[in-house]
């Protein structure tokens, strides 16, 4: 019988020597190569993390061969970061470019340190969720493809994150990134009267509208679903599965920018959305990839050292962004949710 | 027969701010409803409450509303002040007089009312400030034939009001004067015979200082300002530097968008006009050496209002720039609100202010219905939601059907 | 019969000729004393201003002595302000100085001007409103005497407005205040079920409670109030005079600073509250003028010049200004209404 | 059977970034249900839809989550993904790893799953992506054995985690990595056995960069700070002085509170530490020269969340100081977290997170009842309508009365 309720693996078995003798008493940092930190603790002992790119999604045989070089070149340690790339753990300097020319050699990018592009956080898109509106990480894939000179030098003005998130669940938490990539339906579900009657608690699917479109309909013993009020958030499939809301026509993908979760400088503040639509075009969404270099390179241009995307916008002011990047502004992106009111420019100053 | 005495009053005859309580004294000695509402107050002051009633519907043939009603709670007690009603008397643009006219409006009011006013009310009006049921339509006669009219109360357009603009301002944009005097002039039938959900009002202020405070408290505020370049007297500029004034400090530190640049060496002030949001700063602290640009107009807001229901809204812009010409008697403007009151007056509930109703049924909904092109001017940042709303018969729903139909 | 919609007097008949000369050709302007406005038009001629308190609040006595003032020195000209100040429009410099010094003999107060406090923009209060919480008049009158030197100089580090509204209505416009003065209830409406039955649609009265404390109660053709969900606002009251709220052991005042409407440097901001309540203590209110000259008073002390009270309040934090005044903070001041969200400090950066 | 080619998805395995085609590939070879994964996929490429059912309740004995239940939508098609649950093992702190536990866990699930995972989940479990439910007891049965315990799913406390902390970065004001395992342990009910109205989420990020996302991602947000001063190293200032770095701009320019005053002939760099608040800016940009003070601790943050339904909320600051110290247990803070979660479980609907009630009902009330003393830096600024609530029973209420009576 397993154990009930033991936890997690102790992390302090996890830690290799070098972190156990300084844990807690590290003085500094530097980043002498792009993909490489080294930690400096007051002891003077020092810890290079070696920052590989990783697409999240990864067989074990790959995890075997991470594991292999781990025990190569870090006394078999690694780790992942919060954005899925796997770190190496080296003590010793010496291992640090065999390790990383080994790497380079199996197809591994090594990356994703201070001003560049890290991994994309994602989700499961069409590998394994039930509620996408796009994939995750083929998109993922394509824009790292696209931007992957990014990942591997640290040119930009600031660090760039990046999240996308299949469905307006936003597993992927894209609403405080600098670039957020998001999976939207635009049709309202299509109710299966039948599956709805067997499946369904037609008072908590009503309630689970956070507009209000749905309301019962007794007659039917089902529900009706008023179209002029359902902005398609899905929330009512997440409930009940005879609301299906996928539609291949019309699902693809919203694009919002500016936002960051750090304190430093500025508040953590939310992406806000300049595209609302670009179309699925798998295998390699076009669009979404262009879309997103030619902000990038807009910001790349025109932001100061330091800044990041969120904090340039904001300099310049959004109606700035708009006429700078020729993106086209429509109502779609005036808010008409709960918070609208704060978004509205109640003041005569602004640029043209 | 109440205590004449007003010990808690006479309190505030004392300090040097010019008092309220000896104006209602001084109209006491000529009226008795003047004398009886010293009695109110003070009782008011005793009690910590006021004594006022409900009004009940007062008013002249023709209109809808420009007189407030109210009746003291205890009539048998106050009776020359059983009912005291006030009169809103819509003011001359700009709150300008002559003192005719003044004493024109003193002598007619010497004559049924109490003898006191409020010059002015918080919306603009002249406040004739308590008179009897029996005398509002003579008091109206009166002032009608000395040409006066009423202003607004109830749910229609209120009367309007504008900054000091052209008249001695430096700083105007657009001849509020004339705006407001036209435009009020066309909206005659909307300030005086309430036909909408609530009220609504229009406050038009000459440049982005808003001396009328109008996007707190417009349902529509025009705002002057202006689309090309500011203009920068350098020979001034040098002046200024000349006479110890810490341009750098003062005006380019200041500036919101940091598009001036002061050369210090060359005592040159230059602006980048495309980042100058036009915010009046350095025109104001430099006005002798800066000038607004020469393509000048308006910024038209809406939806400002206060607390009551949704708490306080302030107006939010709708269109960035317009002309505000006299020569084309602002057609564009007036089309503008024609259109808006139009949307309002279908689509809202009763009490609810445009700004409230915008946001109850989305900014999107009212560009779209009230055919107003939507730009990033309005916003300060778009959404961060994602809950679109898309125009379903511009997609192809070929492959859907809401009868879970199988694609 | 008296003519129908003729509109406002034209107000090209009260322009001095000094201004129908100059009429939009006013190139700039100075104070060269407080409570004077010199203004020169492009012509080279000048028009002074001399602005003179008013408790607006005016008998047609004190109407016709200032219409004498006006005759004598002014060619019969002037004007009001949209803060209720009276302003004499002189075109001959000459009579600037005597007509100050018959003003001031008369006890008329010049000033108003520039870095200065202005008149208080107020309402009816006990004088002839039936909703109000407190009265308008004179407080305000209280306030001004207390800050009487502020008007008649220039010494503030910017301008300073001040709203008074006897109710929640807010007629004075106490929310984009520099400091702004609230007449607030703290106690739920009375129902006097007689009178409702009289004189109210119930469910236009249930309508109008904003938080929904209010439900039909049909065997008693009446309402109920949900005490719990009351704030007071007096919403029902100005619906239904049978829901009456005054009451005087409850009444007071509350106190909100920081807004402002001018879009110079800022953009037009709400006033926030500070003090949730203060006791009515007629004649004088002395709570109230001593809670706002000490704001006042740490405002001039550490504001650099030009900043208005907000702007100085957001540059340190509101933190720090509870901290600096010694007001005491409570949940009260936190937000809890519609647009509450905004207000939470969604960051780990603040003072302490 | 299908066509088992993938020209869609063999486009993605061209280009430099690592390709997740290639891993389903890799793991084709040993496993019939990763290359029906292949399969499915590739007609999700092609129709652009997914193909997943919604989870019926799977699970494990003695737990309410940790496994979501996924089927495709035709069974028939695909008989070795028609089950494809994934499983959620609670990761170690800080997704550290010695390569003994990885390839453990990598050797179990080579016998039971697809051979694929997350490495890690979004929320931060390690996610074993597609098994059959008769396999889920007997995974669990070996990963526990082995040392692992599940993650959370449903109505429950979610997988904690935290930044890699005192582990490796010299930033860290408190021991993550500890406090993350110490109070995941204490809470092994609230995550096994779903009770809530909803998911709740920890993170602990060691400092204001928030390396975690805690303020965007978690009800309950543990950020890192200080109480004191932050320290200079004079030393090191000149060192960066003498490298060309530019202190002024970069550093004091950029201060939001401008309390860094660089002195460039002495080259010393000076902080008002009143004014700081700790934003980390600083100490990221010259981390030889500056460092967090000596009283460290965190400051709890509560309610984010993403968009569904009310749209994203963002953590709030409820205790701006808390000790986190290993040594009392992290008493404190488990208290106050069983607090909110008491309070949350008694007033949340239905699928509504922490930040939508305290949202919904009032910060006030959930401050009161949840017995937090409230302090002004919960807020960015106190309220701006006059709505404030009243306890009434501090109130007189002796002249008043609901049934009308005159006062
Ligand atoms: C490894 C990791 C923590 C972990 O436990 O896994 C980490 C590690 C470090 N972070 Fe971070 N951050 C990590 C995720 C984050 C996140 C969360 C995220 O990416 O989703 C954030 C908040 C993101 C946001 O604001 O939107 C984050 C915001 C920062 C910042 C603030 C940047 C800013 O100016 O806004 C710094 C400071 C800096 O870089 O100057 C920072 C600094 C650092 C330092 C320099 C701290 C140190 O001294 O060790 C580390 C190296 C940074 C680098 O890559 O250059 N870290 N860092 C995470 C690496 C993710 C990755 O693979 O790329
Ligand atoms: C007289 C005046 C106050 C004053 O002393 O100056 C006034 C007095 C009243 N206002 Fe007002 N309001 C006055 C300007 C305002 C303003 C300021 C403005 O117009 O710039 C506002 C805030 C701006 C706005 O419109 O939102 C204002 C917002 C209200 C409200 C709340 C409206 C809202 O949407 O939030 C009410 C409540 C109502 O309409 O039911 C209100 C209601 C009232 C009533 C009619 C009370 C009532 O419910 O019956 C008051 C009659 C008092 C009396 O006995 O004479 N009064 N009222 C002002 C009108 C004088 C004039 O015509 O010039
Ligand atoms: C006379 C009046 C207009 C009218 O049509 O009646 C007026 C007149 C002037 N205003 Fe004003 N403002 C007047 C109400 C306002 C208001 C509305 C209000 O007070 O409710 C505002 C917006 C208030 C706010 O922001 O909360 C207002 C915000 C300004 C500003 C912006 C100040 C700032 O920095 O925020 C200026 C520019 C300045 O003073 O530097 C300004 C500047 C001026 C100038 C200098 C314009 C000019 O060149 O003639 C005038 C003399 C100002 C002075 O008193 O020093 N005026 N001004 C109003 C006088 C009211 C009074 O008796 O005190
Ligand atoms: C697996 C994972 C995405 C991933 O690929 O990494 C995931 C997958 C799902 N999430 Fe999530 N969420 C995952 C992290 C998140 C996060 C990020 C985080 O935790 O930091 C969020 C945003 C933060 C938050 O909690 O708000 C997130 C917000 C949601 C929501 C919206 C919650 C809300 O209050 O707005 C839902 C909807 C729901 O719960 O019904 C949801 C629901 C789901 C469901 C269970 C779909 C459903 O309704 O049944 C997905 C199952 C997918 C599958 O087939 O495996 N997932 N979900 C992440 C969990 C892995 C792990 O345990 O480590
Ligand atoms: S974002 Fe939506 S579709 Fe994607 S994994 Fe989360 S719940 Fe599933
Ligand atoms: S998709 Fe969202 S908005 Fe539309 S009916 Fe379903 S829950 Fe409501
Ligand atoms: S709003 Fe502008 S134009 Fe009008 S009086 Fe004020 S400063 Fe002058
Ligand atoms: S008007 Fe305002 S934004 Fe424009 S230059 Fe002057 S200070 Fe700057
Ligand atoms: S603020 Fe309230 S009490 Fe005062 S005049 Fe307006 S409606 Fe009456
Ligand atoms: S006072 Fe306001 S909150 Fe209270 S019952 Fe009346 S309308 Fe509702
Ligand atoms: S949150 Fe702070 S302590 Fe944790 S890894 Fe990031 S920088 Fe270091
Ligand atoms: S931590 Fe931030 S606020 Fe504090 S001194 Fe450094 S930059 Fe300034």
């Amino acid at each position: 019988m397993a154990k009930l309720d033991q936890g997690p693996p102790n992390y302090k078995e996890m830690l290799p020597p070098v972190i156990l003798e300084n844990y807690g008493k590290w003085k500094y940092h530097e980043i002498p190569q792009p993909g490489v930190l080294k930690h400096v603790a007051e002891s003077g002992a020092a810890l290079y993390s070696v920052r590989v790119g990783s697409p999240r999604l990864l067989s074990i045989d790959t995890i075997s061969e991470v594991c292999d070089f781990a025990d190569q070149y870090c006394e078999g340690y690694l780790r992942f970061t919060t954005r899925n790339n796997i770190e190496f753990l080296v003590s010793d300097e010496a291992k640090v470019n065999p390790l990383i020319d080994a790497l380079t050699a199996k197809g591994y990018s090594v990356g994703g340190t201070g001003a560049s592009i890290s991994n994309v956080i994602h989700t499961q898109g069409w590998v394994h969720c039930h509620t996408p509106a796009t994939d995750a990480s083929g998109v993922v894939k394509a824009v790292m493809d696209d931007l992957y000179e990014y990942f591997t030098s640290m040119k930009l003005p600031a660090k760039l994150k990046m999240g996308l998130a299949c469905c307006l669940n936003m597993c992927g938490s894209t609403h405080c990134s600098d670039i957020g990539i998001v999976g939207v339906h635009r049709t309202p579900p299509r109710i299966d009267h039948e599956k709805l009657r067997k499946t369904t608690e037609i008072p908590t699917l009503v309630a689970s509208c956070p507009t209000g479109a749905i309301r019962p309909d007794p007659k039917n013993k089902s529900v009706i679903v008023n179209e002029d009020k359902c902005m398609y958030c899905g929330n009512c499939y997440t409930m009940s599965p005879a609301m299906e809301i996928y539609d291949p026509k019309n699902d693809g993908i919203a694009i919002l920018i500016g936002g960051k979760v750090s304190n430093a400088r500025t508040a953590p503040s939310f992406s806000r959305m300049v595209i609302p639509f670009l179309p699925n075009n798998p295998p390699r969404w076009p669009e979404v990839t262009e879309a997103i270099r030619s902000i990038l390179e807009l910001w790349i241009a025109n932001a100061r050292q330091g800044e990041r995307l969120g904090e340039w916008v904001e300099r310049i002011g959004w109606e700035k962004f708009f006429s700078l990047s020729g993106l086209p502004f429509s109502d779609m992106l005036i808010d008409d949710y709960i918070f609208a009111r704060d978004t509205f420019r109640t003041s005569a100053g602004f640029k043209y | 027969m109440t205590d004449k005495k007003t010990p808690l009053l006479d309190e505030l005859e004392k300090g040097k701010w010019p008092s309220f309580v000896t104006e209602m004294k001084r109209a006491a000695v000529k009226s008795e409803a003047a004398g009886e509402l010293l009695q109110v107050l003070e009782r008011s002051y005793r009690e910590r409450r006021g004594h006022w009633k409900h009004g009940g519907i007062v008013g002249v043939r023709g209109y809808g509303g420009g007189v407030i009603g109210r009746y003291v709670d205890e009539p048998e007690t106050y009776p020359n002040v059983a009912e005291f009603h006030t009169v809103r008397i819509n003011q001359p643009s700009g709150f300008f007089y002559n003192t005719k006219t003044l004493r024109t409006i003193c002598d007619i009011w010497a004559k049924y009312g109490s003898g006191l006013t409020n010059m002015h009310g918080s919306t603009g009006d002249v406040i004739l400030l308590g008179c009897k049921t029996e005398d509002i339509q003579t008091i109206f006669d009166e002032y009608s034939e000395a040409g006066f009219d009423l202003g607004g109360s109830g749910s229609c357009l209120r009367t309007t009001n504008c900054c000091v603009g052209p008249g001695r301002c430096e700083y105007a944009c657009y001849d509020t004067l004339e705006a407001c005097y036209n435009i009020t002039n066309e909206f005659m039938d909307e300030l005086h015979r309430p036909m909408w959900p609530y009220k609504s009002k229009i406050k038009f202020s000459g440049c982005a200082n808003d001396c009328t405070g109008a996007i707190a408290r417009a349902d529509i505020s025009v705002i002057g300002t202006w689309r090309d370049s500011l203009i920068i007297d350098q020979a001034a500029v040098k002046e200024y530097a000349a006479n110890q004034f810490d341009i750098q400090g003062q005006v380019c530190d200041k500036c919101p968008t940091s598009c001036l640049k002061f050369n210090s060496e060359a005592q040159e002030l230059t602006v980048n006009a495309d980042d100058c949001t036009r915010c009046m700063h350095c025109i104001n602290v430099m006005p002798k050496a800066i000038q607004a640009g020469k393509e000048k107009g308006a910024s038209i807001l809406v939806g400002g209002k206060s607390t009551i229901v949704q708490s306080a809204f302030m107006s939010s812009v709708i269109v960035p720039f317009m002309k505000m010409d006299a020569e084309n008697d602002y057609e564009e403007f007036k089309d503008l609100v024609r259109r808006i009151w139009e949307w309002w007056d279908e689509n809202g509930k009763s009490r609810e202010r445009l700004g409230e109703l915008i946001y109850r049924v989305g900014m999107g909904r009212f560009l779209r219905e009230a055919d107003i092109p939507p730009v990033p001017q309005m916003v300060f940042r778009p959404r961060a939601n994602p809950y679109v709303f898309w125009p379903q018969d511009e997609l192809d729903r070929s492959g859907t059907a809401l009868d879970g139909s199988k694609l």
